[in-house]
Order: C-alpha cells, then sequence, then structure tokens
C-alpha cells in the first residue's frame, strides 16, 4: 500500500512539473488589458521564458484560459463556451481587476467578474496589471499545478481519486452540478 | 463659424421647419421640426453653399422633465467649407419616432441603430433597426434616465454551489 | 529618413496598383455552381480583436454579405459618467481608445474647457506638453495597429520591433504619470503635474532609436511581395464613401480625404507646428498603411519642434474653483482642505450648456458633445468614436473579397473595442 | 383614544410658535417698491431684506438667518449696502422700506463677506475629513461661494471640546460651532424647551445645555438640521454614512397623521435618515425625532417571502391557496367573513382592497386597524399615529368596526374567514387568531397577524412603493421608492389584483398612478389630489440642495 501510494503520488507529481511548464494558452483578449498582454508577450517580458508563450486560438488545444479585460454580459456566454470546449484539465486566470472584479465599471453591462460565469484559479490585479505581475501570477498558477490545487485538478482527482492526463478523454459529466 | 448656414437654413425654410437657432461656444445649432427632419438635412448637404457632405454624428439627450423629452441631435460638416452645425429634433416619449437619415448619409446607419438601443428612438425607414450594443435578449433602453445604473440583466450565471 | 512609401503617397499621380492574387483567381476561376454558406467569425477570433463578431455569407472563397456586430465590450462610458464628477472621467477616457489614452484625456479636457469658459486661459505650457504627450500616443496608436495588423499576416517580426519601441515610450509615460497604459494625467485646466526634469532628452533620445526601427520595419513590410499582394487594392474605399460614412483620421485621409483637424481646426498650439498631412491615393489597405507609417514621422517631426519651442511657466490654470490647492495647504489650513474637499467631492460646476468639441484622435475625429446641468457631474458626456465609421463601412467593403482579405482590412481599419463600443 | 374615534383636526396645523415668523402668511398685503442692484422691485411691506434679495435672485448668504426663526443678526454674513447708511446693514435684520436702494454686489459688499468668512474660518478646525456635515455644509459652500482664498494666517486655533454628550440624540462639537444660535431659537421657538446656551465671550464662547437641562426635548434633532456646520450631529447618523454619497427621495413621515413631509436619505437599498422638507402648510421646515427614526423598522423583521400553511411558496401558489382558503369560506358565508384594514396602507392600496372586497367578494365586515394611539403636543405630533386614517375612513365608507370589534368577532368565532391588508398592531396578545378558519394576511412585517396567517403575502413598505396617504388635514400627500423592496414583496394593490384575478374578477390595475386615477375618480376626498411630477433619486452631492 505505501509503494503503490508513493507510486501514483511520484507520477501525479511527475505528470503536473511537466504539465506546469507546457502551458497551451487561449487568450481571450477584449480589452484595455490586451495591450499589457502583448507586451507580456513582447521581447521586453517575453512570457515565452515561463513555458508558456504557445497562444493556442482554439479552446479544444489550448490548457490555460487568459480571460484579459472587461467581461460584459453579452460577452458571457461566449466565454462560458470556449471555457466548456477546453479539455480537462484546465486553468483560468483572471488579467486584470475588470475580469476579476468588473473593476470600476459596476453597471448595467458588464459583468462583476469573470467567475461570475466560470471558475478562475488566480487573479491579476491591476487596470491594467503590469507584465511583471502577469508573470508572477503565472508563476503562482504553476505552483498551484505542481501541487495539483488547479480547480479542475481537484475535480478531477475528487471524482476520478487521481488525476493524471486520462482525464483529458474522459466525457463531460452533463449538468452543472458536477 | 458656420452662421451663413443658419441663415441659409433661415432663408430657404419659411414654413416653421426651423423652430429654433442659436450659437453656443463656438457651435452653431438648429431645432428642426421633426415633420422636416430629412428635408432640411438632404438641402444642407445638396446646397453648395452649406455642401455638407460629411456625417459626423448622431446621438440622442434624454432631458427627463422637459417635452418632448429627447432630443436626436446631429452634427454634420462639410470639408470644402469648413463649417459644421449641429441640429435638434425634439422626440416624444408617447411616439418616439423619426425619419431616418440613411437615406442621406448612409454613415446614419449605426449611430441610429445605437440611439434606439439605448435610447428607444424608433427611426422610420430604418433599413435594420436592430440593437447593435445591447443583446437582442435585454430589456429597456439603458442610458434612459430613469434606467438604473446597476440593473443587470445577466445572460449566464454559475450555478450556485458547483465548481465550474 | 521618411519611409519610402511617404513619396508615393506624396507624389502627385496615383499609386499603380498590383493587383495580385484576387485578379489572378478571377481570371482562371472555374465557373462551379455553389450555393450560400453561413460562416461565422468571432467573437473570439485571433483577427477580430475579441470583440467583434461578424456573420459572413460565403459563395466558395468569395464573401457575398457581410453582418458586421459590434457592442461585445460596451462598458457604459456615458452611464458612468453620469454618475461621476467631471473629473472623475478622465479614468473612463483613459480607456476609450486605449492605445491613445493621452489623446482621449486631451480631447475630453479640452471640452470641457470650451464649455467653462476657460479654453483661452490654459497656460501655454500646458498646451505644449498636451501637444507633447498626444503626440507620443498617436505614435503608440499607430505602431500597435502596423504591428498588429502585420502579425496577423503573418510578420511576425515587425509586430516584435514595433511593440519594443513602443515599450520605450510607455515607459517614458509611465515616468511622466505613473501609469504605463492609463495615465490619467491631464485635468480640467491643466496637467496634474509638471514634466519631469529629463522628460525632453530621454524622447529625444528614443526619438532616435525609433527611427531606426522604422526603416527596419519599413524595410521589412513596405516592399514585401506577400504583404503587398495581401494589401494592394483591398478593400478600396472611394473619397465620397468616405465623406458620407463620416470616415476622419488615416482611414479617412486613404481614401485622399485631406482632413485633419490639427490643420483644418488648429487647437491647443498646432498651428505654430510644421507638419504634412499624408494622404492615400487609392484607398485601398496599403494606403492605410502607408499613411500611418508616415503619420508617425509626422508626428515625429511635431515632438521635435515641440520641445524646441517648450515655454516654461505654470502647467495648470491658476483658479481656485478648479485647480486643486498645494497638499501641504490642504492639510494645514481650512480654507484650502474646503477647497480640496468641494473640487473632489461635489465636482467642479460647470455652467449650463452644451458644446461639440473635437479633436484629431489615433483614429480620426474624437468628438465630445457635453450637456452640462450646471451641476458637479454632466447630464450626459458622449463621445464621438471615430472607428466606428471604419468598423460600420466593413458591410460595404467587405462583399467581394477573399475570406483572407478580410484580416488585412479588418486589422488596417484599427477597431478598438473600448472606443467602438463605449 | 382609540382609531375608532376621529382625531380633532387643529385649524390650523401651527401653533402660534412654529409659523414661520416672516413667512409670506405673517405679511400685510400692501407693498412697497425697493431698488435692489438698480433694479425695482415690489415687495410685502415688512418682509426682511434678506429675503427681498434673494426672492429678486440676489444670492446673498446668511449663517444665522433661517426662514422658520427669528432673526438675531449675530453672523454679519449678509451685509448688503443700503443708501444712506454709513456701513453696510444685516439685510436679515432689516425690513423693506419704500424707496429703499440696495447693493448686493458691490465691491465694498464682497469684500466684507470675504472678510466675515476669513473671520469665522479663523478658529475653525480642520476636521472636514472627519465631519458628518462636509459635503452638506453651509461653511463650506459660502466659503467656497464668495472666498476661495488660502489662508493669511497660520496662528494656532482656540481648542474646545469636541466631544459634548448634550442629549439622548445629538452630539456637540464645540471646536465646529461658528455661533450662529439657530439652535438655541430652534428649542426656544419651536420646540419651547430652551435647552441650548451660550457661555464665556469673544472667541472663548461656547455653546452648551442650559443650566440643569439637556437637549431632550423631541425635536432635538431640528438643531442638527439647521446647524450650518458639524457642531451639532446626530448619535443615529453620525460616521454612520458620507452625505455626498446619499440619495435623496421626496417623501412624506408615516409616524403619525400628521404626514410631515420629508426626504428619505438613502445608499445601495439602505434608508440612512429621514430629514425635514419645506412645506408651509404642513411641516415649515421641522420634524420631531420619533418621526425621523421611522425608517429603522425598513429593514427589521420584515416579511420578505410569500407563505402558505407555514412553508415558503412562490406567488402563485400562495395567491392560489388564498384565493382557494378565501373562497371556501366564502362560500360557507359570506357574512363570515371580514376584511382588515390597516390605516398605515396608502389610498392606492386600500382602493384596491375595497374593490376585491366590496365590488368582486361582497364583503360587509369591515375592520379598520393600524398603530395605537399615544402621545401628542400641540406642534407637531398627533395622537393617531397612523399616516393614512383619514384615507382609510373614506374609503372604507360608513359601516366601519374598530380592532376592539376586531378582537370581540375573532374571540366569539363568528368571523370565519379574514383578509388583513397591512400589518394589524393593536390586536390584544390573547386574541386565538387560530379561530380564524382562513387567515390571509398581507403584511410588510412579521407580525402576530402575519404569523398565524394561513397564507401571508409580503407588502412592500412606504419607502419602497409609489402611492399617496392623507394627513389628518385631508391633504393626499405623494410617497415615493428610495429603495427596492427586499426580497419577493409587492406593493398592496398588485397583491390584491393579482389575487382578483384568481377569483376571476376584472381588476386590472397595471400601475400605482392608474390606481390613483381610479381612486380619484370615485372618491370625494381625493378629487382635487395631484399624482406630482416624475422624480429621479439624486445623489446629494449632485443635488446641491443642502448646505
Amino acid at each position: 500500500m505505501g509503494l503503490d501510494f508513493l507510486h501514483t503520488t511520484t507520477v501525479g507529481a511527475a505528470i503536473n512539473w511537466a504539465r506546469k511548464f507546457s502551458l497551451f494558452q487561449y487568450p481571450f483578449v477584449t480589452a484595455c488589458c490586451g495591450m499589457e498582454f502583448m507586451a507580456t508577450a513582447a521581447p521586453k517580458y517575453d512570457i515565452a521564458r515561463f513555458g508558456s508563450e504557445f497562444p493556442r486560438f482554439s479552446p479544444r488545444q489550448a490548457d490555460l484560459l487568459f480571460v484579459v479585460g472587461t467581461i460584459t454580459e453579452r460577452q458571457g456566454p461566449v466565454l462560458r463556451r470556449i471555457y466548456d470546449q477546453m479539455c480537462e484539465p484546465k486553468w483560468v486566470i483572471a488579467f486584470g481587476v475588470c475580469a476579476a472584479t468588473g473593476g470600476f465599471y459596476q453597471n448595467y453591462s458588464v459583468m462583476p467578474g469573470a467567475d461570475q460565469c466560470i471558475p478562475v484559479d488566480v487573479y491579476i490585479p491591476g487596470c491594467p496589471p503590469r507584465p511583471e505581475q502577469v508573470l508572477d501570477a503565472l508563476i503562482l498558477l504553476q505552483k498551484r499545478i505542481a501541487a495539483g490545487e488547479g480547480h479542475s485538478q481537484v475535480v478531477l482527482a475528487s471524482e476520478r481519486g487521481y488525476d493524471v492526463p486520462t482525464a483529458a478523454i474522459r466525457p463531460r459529466v452533463a449538468s452543472g452540478g458536477k | 463659424m458656420a452662421q451663413l448656414v443658419l441663415d441659409r437654413l433661415a432663408l430657404h425654410f419659411t414654413g416653421g421647419e426651423i423652430e429654433e437657432t442659436g450659437s453656443q461656444h463656438g457651435n452653431e445649432w438648429a431645432r428642426i421640426h421633426r415633420k422636416s427632419w430629412v428635408r432640411v438635412c438632404t438641402f444642407l448637404r445638396d446646397d453648395p453653399v452649406t455642401d455638407m457632405k460629411m456625417f459626423i454624428d448622431l446621438t440622442c439627450v434624454d432631458r427627463f422633465s422637459r417635452e418632448p423629452r429627447f432630443d436626436v441631435v446631429l452634427h454634420v460638416y462639410s470639408v470644402a467649407r469648413k463649417h459644421r452645425v449641429r441640429l435638434y429634433a425634439g422626440v416624444a416619449l408617447e411616439d418616439p419616432t423619426l425619419d431616418t437619415l440613411v437615406s442621406v448619409w448612409p454613415g446614419a446607419n449605426w449611430f441610429e441603430r445605437e440611439a434606439f438601443d439605448l435610447y428607444g428612438v424608433r427611426f422610420t425607414g430604418h433599413p435594420d433597426l436592430r440593437r447593435i450594443l445591447m443583446y437582442p435578449e435585454f430589456v429597456g433602453h439603458p442610458l434612459r434616465k430613469d434606467y438604473p445604473k446597476e440593473k443587470r440583466q445577466p445572460l449566464v450565471r454559475r450555478t450556485p454551489g458547483s465548481v465550474d | 529618413m521618411a519611409a519610402p512609401s511617404s513619396t508615393e503617397t506624396e507624389t502627385a499621380g496615383p499609386r499603380r496598383v498590383v493587383l495580385g492574387v484576387q485578379e489572378a483567381l478571377d481570371l482562371d476561376a472555374p465557373d462551379l455552381p455553389s450555393e450560400p454558406m453561413p460562416l461565422n467569425m468571432g467573437p473570439s477570433h485571433p483577427a477580430m480583436h475579441g470583440t467583434v463578431r461578424m456573420v459572413l455569407e460565403v459563395e466558395g472563397e468569395k464573401i457575398t454579405t457581410a453582418d458586421v456586430q459590434i457592442g461585445y465590450l460596451h462598458r457604459c462610458f456615458e452611464k458612468e459618467s453620469e454618475h461621476a464628477t467631471w473629473t472623475q472621467i478622465f479614468p473612463y477616457t483613459d480607456r476609450l481608445n486605449y492605445v491613445s489614452p493621452m489623446l482621449n484625456n486631451v480631447g475630453y479636457a479640452m471640452a470641457v474647457e470650451k464649455l467653462l469658459g476657460i479654453d483661452r486661459r490654459i497656460p501655454e505650457r500646458a498646451q505644449f506638453i498636451r501637444v507633447l504627450i498626444g503626440e507620443i500616443s498617436r505614435i503608440t496608436d499607430h505602431m500597435t495597429c502596423l504591428g498588429a495588423g502585420a502579425m496577423e499576416l503573418g510578420a511576425f517580426t515587425p509586430f516584435l520591433y514595433l511593440l519594443k519601441a513602443r515599450e520605450w515610450l510607455y515607459e517614458l509615460l509611465e515616468e511622466l504619470s505613473g501609469a504605463r497604459l492609463t495615465h490619467s494625467y491631464v485635468r480640467i485646466g491643466g496637467l496634474t503635474h509638471d514634466l519631469t526634469d529629463d522628460f525632453v532628452p530621454r524622447l529625444r533620445d528614443i526619438i532616435n532609436r525609433m527611427r531606426g526601427v522604422l526603416v527596419d520595419c519599413d524595410k521589412l513590410l513596405t516592399r514585401n511581395r506577400i504583404f503587398r499582394d495581401r494589401m494592394d487594392g483591398i478593400g478600396i474605399i472611394s473619397k465620397e464613401d468616405a465623406m458620407a460614412w463620416g470616415l476622419t483620421g488615416p482611414v479617412g485621409r486613404s481614401t485622399g480625404l485631406a482632413y485633419d483637424v490639427r490643420k483644418d481646426h488648429p487647437y491647443l498650439v498646432y498651428d505654430r507646428f510644421d507638419f504634412d498631412v499624408p494622404v492615400g491615393s487609392v484607398g485601398d489597405n496599403f494606403d492605410r498603411y502607408a499613411v500611418r507609417l508616415e503619420e508617425i514621422q509626422q508626428s515625429m517631426r511635431i515632438l521635435e519642434q515641440a520641445m524646441d519651442k517648450l515655454p516654461a511657466g505654470p502647467f495648470t490654470l491658476d483658479d481656485p474653483r478648479i485647480a486643486l490647492p498645494p497638499k501641504s495647504e490642504t492639510y494645514n489650513s481650512i480654507e484650502a482642505m474646503i477647497a480640496h474637499f468641494k473640487i473632489i467631492m461635489d465636482g467642479i460646476h460647470v455652467p449650463a450648456g452644451e458644446v461639440y468639441s473635437f479633436t484629431e484622435g489615433g483614429n480620426g475625429e474624437l468628438g465630445f458633445y457635453i450637456v452640462s446641468d450646471g451641476t458637479g457631474r454632466p447630464w450626459k458626456c458622449r463621445v464621438r468614436p471615430p472607428c466606428v465609421p471604419a468598423v460600420a463601412i466593413l458591410g460595404k467593403v467587405l462583399p467581394g473579397l477573399f475570406i483572407a482579405d478580410i484580416v488585412p482590412t479588418f486589422g488596417m481599419m484599427n477597431m478598438i473595442g473600448g472606443e467602438c463600443d463605449r | 383614544m382609540s382609531v375608532g374615534v376621529p382625531p380633532p383636526v387643529p385649524s390650523s396645523p401651527f401653533s402660534p410658535a412654529v409659523q414661520p415668523p416672516s413667512s409670506a402668511a405673517a405679511l400685510s398685503t400692501e407693498t412697497v417698491t425697493v431698488t435692489i442692484d438698480g433694479r425695482v422691485h415690489q415687495v410685502p411691506k415688512g418682509m426682511n431684506l434678506l429675503e427681498a434679495c434673494n426672492q429678486a435672485g440676489c444670492n446673498v448668504p446668511y449663517f444665522c438667518y433661517h426662514p422658520g426663526l427669528t432673526s438675531p443678526a449675530v453672523c454679519r454674513q449678509c451685509l448688503v449696502d443700503v443708501k444712506g447708511s454709513p456701513k453696510p446693514v444685516p439685510s436679515c435684520y432689516t425690513p423693506v422700506t419704500d424707496k429703499m436702494e440696495v447693493t448686493t454686489n458691490s465691491p465694498k459688499v464682497l469684500d466684507v463677506r470675504r472678510q466675515m468668512l476669513e473671520f469665522t474660518l479663523l478658529n475653525h478646525p480642520i476636521d472636514c475629513p472627519i465631519c458628518d456635515k462636509a459635503g452638506e455644509c453651509t461653511l463650506q459652500k459660502l466659503y467656497f461661494d464668495w472666498d476661495a482664498k488660502l489662508a493669511r494666517n497660520d496662528g494656532i486655533k482656540v481648542r474646545k471640546d469636541k466631544v459634548v454628550d448634550v442629549g439622548k440624540n445629538v452630539v456637540l462639537d464645540q471646536e465646529r460651532c461658528i455661533l450662529c444660535t439657530r439652535c438655541i431659537r430652534v428649542c426656544n421657538e419651536v420646540a419651547r424647551s430652551p435647552d441650548l446656551t451660550f457661555v464665556n465671550r469673544g472667541d472663548h464662547e461656547i455653546l452648551t445645555t442650559a443650566p440643569g437641562r439637556r437637549l431632550d426635548n423631541p425635536y432635538a434633532l431640528n438643531t442638527v438640521d439647521v446647524c450650518p456646520v458639524g457642531a451639532l450631529t446626530s448619535k443615529d447618523f453620525r460616521f454612520s454614512m458620507r452625505v455626498w454619497e446619499l440619495y435623496t427621495t421626496p417623501s412624506v413621515c408615516t409616524g403619525c397623521a400628521t404626514g410631515c413631509n420629508t426626504e428619505i436619505h438613502s445608499s445601495r437599498g439602505r434608508v440612512h435618515r429621514l430629514v425635514p422638507r419645506q412645506n408651509l402648510d404642513v411641516n415649515a421646515f421641522w420634524m420631531c425625532d420619533e418621526g425621523r427614526f421611522t425608517y429603522k423598522e425598513l429593514h427589521q423583521g420584515r416579511a420578505v417571502a410569500p407563505r402558505a400553511a407555514g412553508s415558503p411558496a412562490d406567488w402563485d401558489s400562495a395567491l392560489d391557496d388564498a384565493a382557494r382558503r378565501l373562497r371556501s369560506a366564502l362560500d360557507a358565508g359570506p357574512q363570515r367573513a371580514g376584511i382588515a384594514l390597516s390605516a398605515a396602507c396608502t389610498n392606492e392600496d386600500l382602493h384596491a382592497a375595497a374593490c376585491l372586497a366590496f365590488d368582486h367578494l361582497g364583503i360587509e365586515r369591515v375592520y379598520l386597524t393600524g398603530r395605537p394611539a399615544g402621545w401628542h403636543d400641540d406642534i407637531l405630533v398627533s395622537a393617531d399615529k397612523n399616516p393614512n386614517t383619514a384615507g382609510a375612513r373614506a374609503i372604507a365608507g360608513p359601516k366601519l368596526k374598530s380592532a376592539a370589534d376586531l378582537a370581540a368577532d375573532i374571540k366569539s368565532g363568528t368571523l370565519g374567514a379574514l383578509l388583513a391588508v397591512g400589518d394589524v398592531f393593536d390586536l390584544p396578545a390573547d386574541v386565538p387568531l387560530g379561530r380564524v378558519d382562513a387567515l390571509v394576511a398581507l403584511a410588510s412585517h412579521m407580525t402576530a397577524m402575519a404569523e398565524a396567517a394561513h397564507v401571508l403575502l409580503p407588502l412592500s413598505a412606504w419607502a419602497e412603493v409609489d402611492g399617496t396617504i392623507t394627513n389628518r388635514q385631508g391633504r393626499v400627500q405623494r410617497l415615493r421608492p428610495a429603495i427596492p423592496p427586499p426580497g419577493d414583496s409587492l406593493p398592496g394593490w398588485e397583491i390584491l389584483s393579482h389575487l382578483a384575478r384568481k377569483f376571476g374578477a376584472a381588476m386590472e390595475l397595471d400601475s400605482a398612478r392608474a390606481v390613483f386615477a381610479e381612486a380619484k375618480a370615485k372618491h370625494a376626498f381625493m378629487k382635487d389630489a395631484d399624482w406630482g411630477r416624475a422624480h429621479l433619486p439624486v445623489q446629494l452631492r449632485f443635488a446641491s440642495s443642502r448646505g
């Protein structure tokens, strides 16, 4: 038993270690923060150094969703659909206060935070956040991934008892109660 | 700056089409009777003296406590003569309709859709008068003064207690 | 040195448009029957900037109808403004055209100053600084547009070069205002504070380095066969259409419509500078590209002249009912405390009236139509978004083009969500 | 005094002391001619010069003057030039005389104003950030309007007591006081209880309580309203909210039958305070402390969701259940069914209830209930603690039964079904409500009746609805919604029209205004009532209506 336990944890740890440096990101860029997102990708800050430079504009191939900028009520269903299309395990970063809380747009059209319609792993404050903050958030997320604390990792672990890439092809459980 | 435009209007329209004119902060403005809205605009565009070939802006103001409650506000410009003018057309809450200007300046299309979306002014004869900024399911016209600023109409929310 | 494109746009005769792929395909396209197919692009699509949706109807590769839908970034600028004091609106203007925030700051401040009747009393130094920061913002705007446009066509290198140069400017503005992007540096009656000591020398240095970057990009793009094939003769707009649809700024000028607010209705101190307004001859994507590239050069000319002529003096109006008292006074005397309190909490009281004030924004005529009822907040604060007409006319331009042509055409319209949807 | 007996309606709503001394009512009809800033005006003889100037649109500032009080002319802020007098005269203390020539904006006058402000500010503490008055402070306003110059001296300010507990509702900060005597006059002239006074002299003069007294009179909080600075603050309101964030909505106090006109100051769905609104025919500029605290009940023990048979239900099923129970009881015998109307309901709710009960259900027994009677004085407070008794009597018709009858009938078991509209407070605790077979309650609070009801339909309270109430003078006054109703609660007229639909009765009421129009057409006491114009809640910082 103990050996088994050791065995599985090692595999899980190795897999998570591999995951945290091979993030394919889906930049859901809507607003001002996009400028800083560009800056983060541009030479000076160069997010590529952290193993997450690869923008994938197909949710099926992405496993890190960057919610960059204000999410309006009209945008909400789009965001939700894209999140649902991503394969598990998946992670979400809310980039900027608008994506985190709605920021200083508290009105009839702006959704008060992307977490109103999708779960979020890491929130980045700032309007817009500095590229350093973004890199900091990415490192924080990588720590969580390594620790298996990403929201979908937790779900998988709770449902399957363990979390390995086979989860990526497991059929979605219908109805939001998952 | 554009006084001659107002003079030209006064000279050409004598049947009460021009209800009021004035000038403030260097902006010349004229209040047009809504029945002759399109006629006046067409004249402004085609008359060689005014020559308002360029569409600039169209929006709406909710005066709330005044009758008629809404003012449709149009800004047009003449590239050749470098003068511009602002036109108002009063629209009542009970019958918020005004003839469309798309036939005069095609650029008015989206601006009129916006005025309809946010203020509920209906432009008769508009090719497709849909909401443009808000989603079709949205009820009401948010820029009216009596629409509460934070009254949201969510399309999607997470089911309470779910992890995703 | 000026980009070769500029010589083309300035020389008299129209540029000969080399019709590339499209014409060829037109010639030997087999006449196959094909039924119309609806195709959806966006709102989340690499070329749609995240906030636009296009519902196309295509026959094969050709677009027959295009329904462009905006509004995915409607953040209620007007509604928020109606609930904020006149000064509190500056941060919202930052986020209208977030690629050139300073231009929005200046445009809004000038509108309110007209309403207050103090527009003639703004100190000269403040006006010069407004020109400086405005032109810097214009450069960042055009650089972003060109870089992103090129990247969407697969040319990644110019994107990296241009963003590197933009980074220099961001850092300069950050040193000045404290924020990289959303500066809120302008105030009614002047500015928040004076220029930093080494602002001018640093800007000179940056301009010199930027010249090199622009040469690189010019070499990489202007004569690049692939680039030209996808830009030349694509998305042609006529001058008459430009006027009727209200196109201004680079897009309008690319059609030969020589309308630049800085020239035609000089504001601030623009009448004291010597600069040219580049105008296109064909009205296609390449002209839009070339005009922007040349405008960066012209902006740099303005910057240099402004730095040479920059006068000394106060950076804001000396009026206790508009400008905040010095902080030391505020903390140590009841008089200044009350003045500070009234300006911040009740807002500057703007006399009742209406004004339409317009400046040359990054995308064209940036107008502010403001209605005041005499209180500390606007009754209505409408911004005339220059890129709405540019996006609106897509529905007329796109039909007849190929799906692949959407990317450069849309990119060169430089639609900015915050400004288009407000 | 029970609610059954109509309260004595005073001929004039005010005793002479509350009557504004210099209001138009007190003035003679003959007029005199005065020249103000070069323009000739006809004003009533004996009017004081300050009012004449402000009536003429020349804005003359003041601290100590108050339209509802006598003028001591202590603040010297309202000095104006009168031709023939060697130095500027305090206009609040000078009656207009014929052929008077006044200048309110000469350089000299403006300079005097500035100097007076500078003098007033000399010892004023730098408290704005922590002062409750900041944002509605007259001193702030006048300084900014007339001076706006920076300080010329940095002398040491005189220190006084910052927190003096002068009464059960009021706290005094002596440093902030600018010695305008308004509060003293309010106590003397309005409350008629001289609780406050000045002691010491010069810049050591302070406001304090009179020997052996405390500021405990029932009108004490009016001193907070009239205080032009933050010297007197309300214990209830202080430090709870910054005033410039509040939204103001005109309304009417529902504490008693007087119906003082009020402003509701609310923010984010919570009412933070009530302040009096000027209405010379009802309450002039004042209201009692009790009335100010009526807002607390809005946020306590509210009924928020419909309940059927003791368990929460949605509106539709609750209404169905209510209709079923009432219907069965009515079939058993209409004479055993009754309706209890609360004198705290709006005219609209009562009218809808009357229509349903009399016209559609044929109920004869009508009980008028409400809050029990209480103390009263000859200033503002009336003994009848219900805001709409007059309206309820008129609408419910002649054969009214009292709450006592209701208790008796329930005890005797002769009441088979009861439809209670509004909160019923004045039933004895020992009434066996269980004896009623069908008890349907429209209640805004969880009263005993609401708890015992078979079907509870939550009612929106007075600060959440549009409607009218009728005060003891028979004036129909308008309530406006200031905050959203809690939970699922609805206005009474709306609930009743839904209920009527369940009975298959045609009672199509789509808005409070429609109900008002219908009631107006039907009832004589409302015939010259006016619905009034639409009003947007406006933030105090932008209303510039106070201070």
